[in-house]
């Protein structure tokens, strides 16, 4: 295949039906359309579904049946729209239900605004919903990597049986950058316990259900996700790094704003600064592993967000004291400044 | 090499279209591009810019703070604009519209009648084809050919007809320069 | 012997957790029996509600989904969208279907979904003991109106079959009861046109089934079907509002 | 000699009455006895009255009695 | 007062009216349920206003407008209706809109069960919605408790402008234990920001409203939010501490699981061990200063969960590698065993 | 001189957003002049959408209100259960009301909430870039829709007035367009006597008014007029569908 | 003094009421008290029970994992509980239905024919109050006429014919213990 | 003499031209010279015939046109 340019939004539809994906259910909102546009067009052309629903609440439960019943299925949408997927998000955990959760996020709280923001960290690694769980989250941080993390991220899901997040952000979806989307490939996942009418004759029958009246019954399942969460945790772990073994400034950047922050380090290093990155792919599991890279008298830890702080609570966990934990952070929209993020590394280096 | 350059103007003036040419010659001549629209409330304001990468080495953000060329269609992009060339760095002009002057002097600023030449070659929507010409020309980023290309490989079966207008309107932004220069 | 009537094949083993005398049973039984009669049994999925009928995975013999409290339709046509081969119905109550499932059904009829939806109204939140109901009757009695609905308050009961059958997309909208053995047969007749409506695609089609919630009303069961007969039948007229079959 | 044949799942009974109210025949009772749910299951007093009609069978909620008939 | 016998979620309602709250907008769910009946019951007595909503998120909109039309407004849920309220709170976050938001928790994930569990750590105290928020949580341990932080949750909330949650779970809402009720207070709190229909006399209006277009604005609107959270975290913590400072062993546990934790510590006691417990009141912001007061050489700090372990990482980030942190859990609605606890700490203290 | 016609009073100055043409403008005018004509103005309170009018708090001049997609009526509610002598209007797109929100207009009828709702029904999803609404035709394009509704895939357009004009609740019900000055008036008209249901205190009132988007139409202001006219308005019948006034 | 005690039997039985006249009966004589019933899954199964704690001190946790004392309605009950009396405890069983004997021969096991008693004291629904009399009289946590008050506040206006009944039953429980003792 | 006055908040108008399309008396036209948002506003060419009948006005998205008469 060759490589050509796409906007995010775009490629990370194209890459979801050429990772087979057969269904489509979701709730129109900026700025993620031209994901749920694409979709419209072209999922039907390869022979599967795109459906409107009446509303995000809608849409998660269509993938709940969809999903519970075998299909590959993936729902998109921006922030508030995940909000309302939140219950939506428990339920699959608990019934199991693998699926693909695009986020496309913008300036929050509430309806906030359009722009590009990662002010849903939170919602997106601990599980904004109720009771015990994460999922798997995953935030390209170029065009290829939505394409390439999109048809892992199905992979993902079955293996698990859990929704599986792609986190990214207006400038994710935005952008144009050269890609490459493999073939569409059939996937016949063995799903036998999917709830898909086949099951009478061998008199069985399959049920999806997220109610587990007896406390031993719910502490069962309970462990049993913390199971898989815990596999998940220990081999789905996803990074880059750079510079890191001899940075005397680590930064830690997912996404958009780890882009920026590879300017800071091309600036850095002309200056002949040793600075690095931490490049979070797999934002639940954290990659705290990558903090034993750091050297023992690095000056700090700096955590870089297009949001008043979040991940930097990931990253203190990970840091656990060993370094001191900065955080550099725009919020509304508004972009990371390069000049501002290394006048702050900077400024510490300097010792002010 | 790295390139990087901000279009503005008005929406509508085609802006995003010059971006995406500069964009998709660069990646058809091998090297590594990023374009990125600005989009938000901006747009329904009516104005609208796009940042375009060309590049040898991975990009790191495709969101500009700054850039080493940049491409005014109208009067308020100038105004936001200019500060933001690099010494050294290029400015186009469409000064069919914007009447003002830049003040810097660390830049080459490129005065191009845009909108008149496009009109005299024929094609009164063309400007933003005539300031890609002159772009190109003047930064030698990529090959004006493949600018030619680009053209016919948009325009195909009933909108062939709008192939030539282009390729006129590309050349003509070229000469332009060229005649500054 | 010949079998006069025996528990349905679509039914499972398992007891049903229903109060006594709750007619959810006599509906679990219809339904179940028309999947057999209609020789879509091996190919049906059912997707039960968050109500008393929540645990109807364990009942109902098919593949089944229990949905989150209202999103059954949701679910169905995920189900459906999946499976357009399959025979699909929701089963829900008054509080899952007409309060916080409004827009999920209102869009699965308006997308003219091809799927069966079998509504238990008994004017009143069973599964939480008692609470009040879009359905609950003026005057009635409920822990959340503990002086009885107030329609000043809070209006009077929806009519879920008369609106739904308003919208293009439900082709088959009727309701029922099943307070007497008369009234069971006109109730299955129903539920097996809703089906044929889907069997056949034509589109949306709902049964709506007055049913009694002898616990919550704080009557007997017998008791309950004289109550549902006096009270409710009046003001949920029974009958057909739609048939495009 | 009864033409027909009552078999109650009785343990499975919850005693609502229905059946017994329904009976054209009214041959049906509670039985005295709690089964081990602590309901009272219904019982057929006279099998010879009972027509077979399978009413009883149709209005109870819990699908527990077979009705059969020569 | 005198004090009387009261179940815990009747406790919580009978104190919204004591605190001169005019309005319950909710949705009934288990095990709140005498909650919202108490309110349905007394409200209207006592001059309020008590509306049954048709779902959680249109409750939660009910909120929204009532909040921001001035009145003292709370709403009750359990966990799966929480969730389904995300997108509610985000956007009062956003408009500045003081509610008491009351939280008993149920077993998770999905629809769980209904019996007590504290596995919405994470939903209640980092925002399930989008945006940059966190919201002040209350957890109360007692029925008396209840009543006196539901009081206290208005006040913050009119003072900041913000929902606060109030976080109990089954069994804090349906034990019942003695607790004093104060007597009705009116109310006249003064909020010129609201939407009550009051200005068009005066040349003005109001608006209420969670969009920001502009990434200034909103960078601006958030730089707001923080403040007021900064001052939260500051000036809101509550905490107990019992025998905390030549303790051996610290127990970290609020609400419901510290109270079993109580019994082990008399347990200890009686043994001779040196336990002590630090008992989170307000979950956000948490009690990170009350650490301060471990020893050195306390052996661990034990975070005791109803839940998979989900404080753990507030006790981890509190404790940032001073002592280790481990954990005990059940779930599913189990309760914490007061004598596996006690063994798991005299097996760290025995260094097994 | 005397005025004929001039701004309302109860407009800001605040530039509309929309785009040239679009009819939400005219909408906004009729609201707020009949605000001022039944002398309510200064005990309006209004509640805007998410939609091309969620900027709809800069433009009337009342206190107003900006709720989440589709809660406006939820909001509403609430704002009139705290001032039940205020003058509470919802204003919401068809996106808005017929889709993410049936449940909350569906509910706010049901109780009988005594609001005002102008549901502006321009077929399609204005603000978000012309996605499918369930009030768009069939057959008519959308990005969501790329070739066109079609009904096999998703149904018929739903009709929000005669759906809700079967709710007890709903006293005033009425469908008008603002395509021509004849129209405009009569839409005045029916919005006044939505107003006056609530003044009355009589229950909910609802205006749907057709709308154009000739942005996402595609047609000129004045084709999307003609358009509205000719496909709108045969599927949608103008006129009143419940007055208990 | 620290009294831990779990009542258990059928929905039904009134189990959840004896353990709230406990509850009140020590709240009523300025003890420190909690009661915490078990909800969930089980009691729509039929069966139910709850926890009282009497105390002079601040209580720990209402919910119980052991008991000083416990009082049974019915066998599943006493199955599920016996296991869970403290060494020296006592252990009350309602042995008008529980026909099986208790196993354990560390505690006290008290046999109260509660239904008969009841039955005889002419309330046949009151074997509840036979089983509260008797524990009351067994271990003295609170005084009986501390009982009888309750009673008295509890059935009031038209519900007032129902106190001597219950008097008599809790009467008849503490005497019941004394042939016993 | 002109009996009727028409004022356009002319930076304020989109020149959608609905006020044009509805005047009875065809007397407004778009002007050729843009305003500051780059719209062509509409004006009236011949007020005379105006007959203050408000219809341009009440079609008016924009509520920018003022109409009075004598
Ligand atoms: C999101 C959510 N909200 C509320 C509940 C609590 N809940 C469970 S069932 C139910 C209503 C049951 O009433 P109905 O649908 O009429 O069915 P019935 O039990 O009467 O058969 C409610 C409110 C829930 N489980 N989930
Ligand atoms: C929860 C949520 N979902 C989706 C959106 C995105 N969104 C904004 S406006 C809109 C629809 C607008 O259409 P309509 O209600 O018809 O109003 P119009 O813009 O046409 O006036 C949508 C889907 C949102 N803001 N919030
Ligand atoms: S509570 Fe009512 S509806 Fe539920 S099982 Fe019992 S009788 Fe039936
Ligand atoms: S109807 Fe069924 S459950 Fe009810 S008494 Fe008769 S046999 Fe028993
Ligand atoms: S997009 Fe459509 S509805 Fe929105 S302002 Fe423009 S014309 Fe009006
Ligand atoms: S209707 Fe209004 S906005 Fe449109 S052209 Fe006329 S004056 Fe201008």
């Amino acid at each position: 295949m060759a490589k050509k340019l796409m906007k995010g939004n775009e490629a990370i539809a194209a890459a979801a039906i050429s990772a087979g994906a057969t269904h489509f259910f979701g709730y129109p909102i900026t700025p993620q359309s031209e994901l749920i546009e694409y979709m419209a067009r072209e999922l039907p052309k390869a022979g599967g579904c795109f459906l409107q629903a009446e509303s995000e609440v809608a849409a998660s439960y269509m993938v709940y049946g969809a999903g519970g019943a075998g299909a590959r299925v993936i729902t998109s949408t921006s922030s508030p729209g995940l909000a309302l997927k939140q219950e939506g998000l428990t339920y699959m955990i608990s019934a199991g239900i693998p699926c693909v959760v695009v986020n496309i996020s913008r300036g929050g709280p509430g309806l906030g605004n359009i722009l590009p923001a990662q002010s849903d960290y939170f919602m997106c690694t601990r599980g904004g919903g109720n009771g015990d769980y994460y999922h798997p989250c995953f935030a390209p941080a170029s065009v290829q990597e939505c394409v390439d993390l999109v048809r892992h991220a199905f992979d993902v899901a079955d293996k698990y049986r859990m929704p599986v997040l792609v986190l990214g952000d207006g400038m994710t979806g935005q952008m144009m950058e050269p890609c490459e989307i493999p073939p569409r490939q059939e996937v016949k996942a063995d799903k036998p316990w999917a709830a898909d009418g086949n099951h009478v004759a061998r008199g069985e029958h399959n049920r999806i259900n997220a109610m587990d009246l007896q406390a031993d019954v719910l502490e069962a399942k309970n462990e049993d996700i913390q199971r898989r969460l815990k596999e998940i945790a220990e081999t789905e772990v996803m990074y880059e790094t750079v510079d890191v073994e001899d940075a005397d400034i680590v930064f830690v950047a997912y996404g958009t704003s780890s882009r920026a922050v590879k300017n800071v380090l091309s600036k850095a290093k002309a200056e002949g600064l040793k600075m690095g990155l931490i490049r979070p792919i797999s934002l639940w599991p954290f990659p705290t592993e990558a903090f034993d890279k750091i050297k023992k008298d690095c000056k700090a830890v700096i955590a870089v967000e297009q949001s008043c702080g979040q991940m930097v609570e990931d990253v203190r966990l990970a840091v656990l004291g060993r370094w001191p934990v900065e955080f550099y952070g725009r919020s509304g929209g508004n972009p990371i400044i390069p000049d501002d993020v290394l006048k702050m590394a900077k400024d510490i280096l300097g010792g002010k | 090499m790295l390139e990087q350059v901000i279009v503005a103007g008005f929406g509508g003036q085609g802006v995003l279209r010059i971006g995406q040419m500069i964009t998709y010659a660069g990646f058809a001549e091998g090297k590594e591009v990023t374009w990125a629209p600005s989009y938000g409330p901006e747009m329904r304001g009516g104005t609208a810019n796009c940042s375009c990468v060309i590049s040898d080495e991975p990009i790191g953000t495709p969101v500009l703070m700054e850039a080493n060329s940049i491409i005014v269609m109208n009067l308020p992009s100038l105004h936001k604009f200019e500060p933001v060339v690099i010494e050294g760095g290029k400015l186009f002009i469409n000064s069919s519209i914007i009447k003002e002057k830049a003040t810097r002097t660390d830049i080459s600023v490129f005065y191009i009648e845009a909108s008149d030449i496009a009109a005299e070659a024929g094609n009164a929507l063309g400007a933003n084809m005539v300031m890609l010409g002159a772009y190109v020309a003047a930064t030698g980023i990529v090959q004006l050919e493949t600018l030619y290309d680009l053209v016919k490989q948009t325009f195909t079966g009933s909108k062939a007809k709008f192939v030539d207008s282009n390729i006129e309107c590309i050349k003509a932004g070229a000469e332009a320069i060229k005649a500054l220069v | 012997m010949a079998v006069v009537y025996k528990k349905s094949e679509a039914l499972t083993d398992a007891p049903l957790t229903y109060c006594p005398g709750c007619t959810h049973g006599i509906i679990h039984k219809l339904v179940a029996e028309t999947l057999v009669e209609l020789g879509v049994f091996d190919r049906a999925i059912g997707v039960g509600p968050v109500g008393c009928s929540a645990l109807c995975d364990f009942f109902f013999a098919c593949d089944m989904f229990i949905a989150a409290h209202g999103r059954a339709p949701a679910v169905a046509t995920g189900v459906k969208r999946a499976h357009p081969d399959k025979i699909v119905f929701t089963y829900q109550g008054d509080g899952d279907l007409a309060s916080i499932g409004t827009a999920e059904v209102v869009h699965a009829a308006h997308r003219g979904e091809k799927i069966t939806t079998i509504f238990v109204n008994n004017a009143i939140y069973g599964m939480t003991g008692g609470q009040m109901a879009p359905t609950t009757l003026v005057g009635q009695k409920a822990t959340t109106a503990p002086e009885g609905r107030s329609e000043e308050h809070c209006g009077k009961p929806i009519r879920m079959a008369e609106m739904l059958a308003t919208i293009e997309g439900a082709k088959f909208v009727e309701r029922v009861t099943v307070n007497s053995p008369a009234n069971v047969r006109k109730a299955k007749a129903a539920i097996k046109k809703a089906f044929e409506c889907q069997i056949e695609g034509k589109g949306f089609a709902m049964v709506e089934v007055l049913s009694t919630c002898p616990t919550n009303w704080g009557y007997s069961p017998v008791e309950a079907l004289r109550w549902l007969d006096e009270n409710m039948v009046p003001y949920y007229p029974l009958g057909n509002y739609k048939n495009e079959l | 000699m009864a033409k027909a044949k009552l078999t109650f799942d009785t343990e499975k009974c919850k005693g609502c009455e229905l059946c017994i109210q329904f009976c054209p025949k009214k041959i049906l009772v509670l039985d005295t006895e709690t089964n081990q749910k602590g309901y009272f299951p219904a019982k057929v007093t006279n099998i010879d009255e009972c027509i077979a009609c399978g009413t009883c069978a149709i209005m109870c909620p819990d699908s527990i009695i077979t009705v059969e008939k020569e």
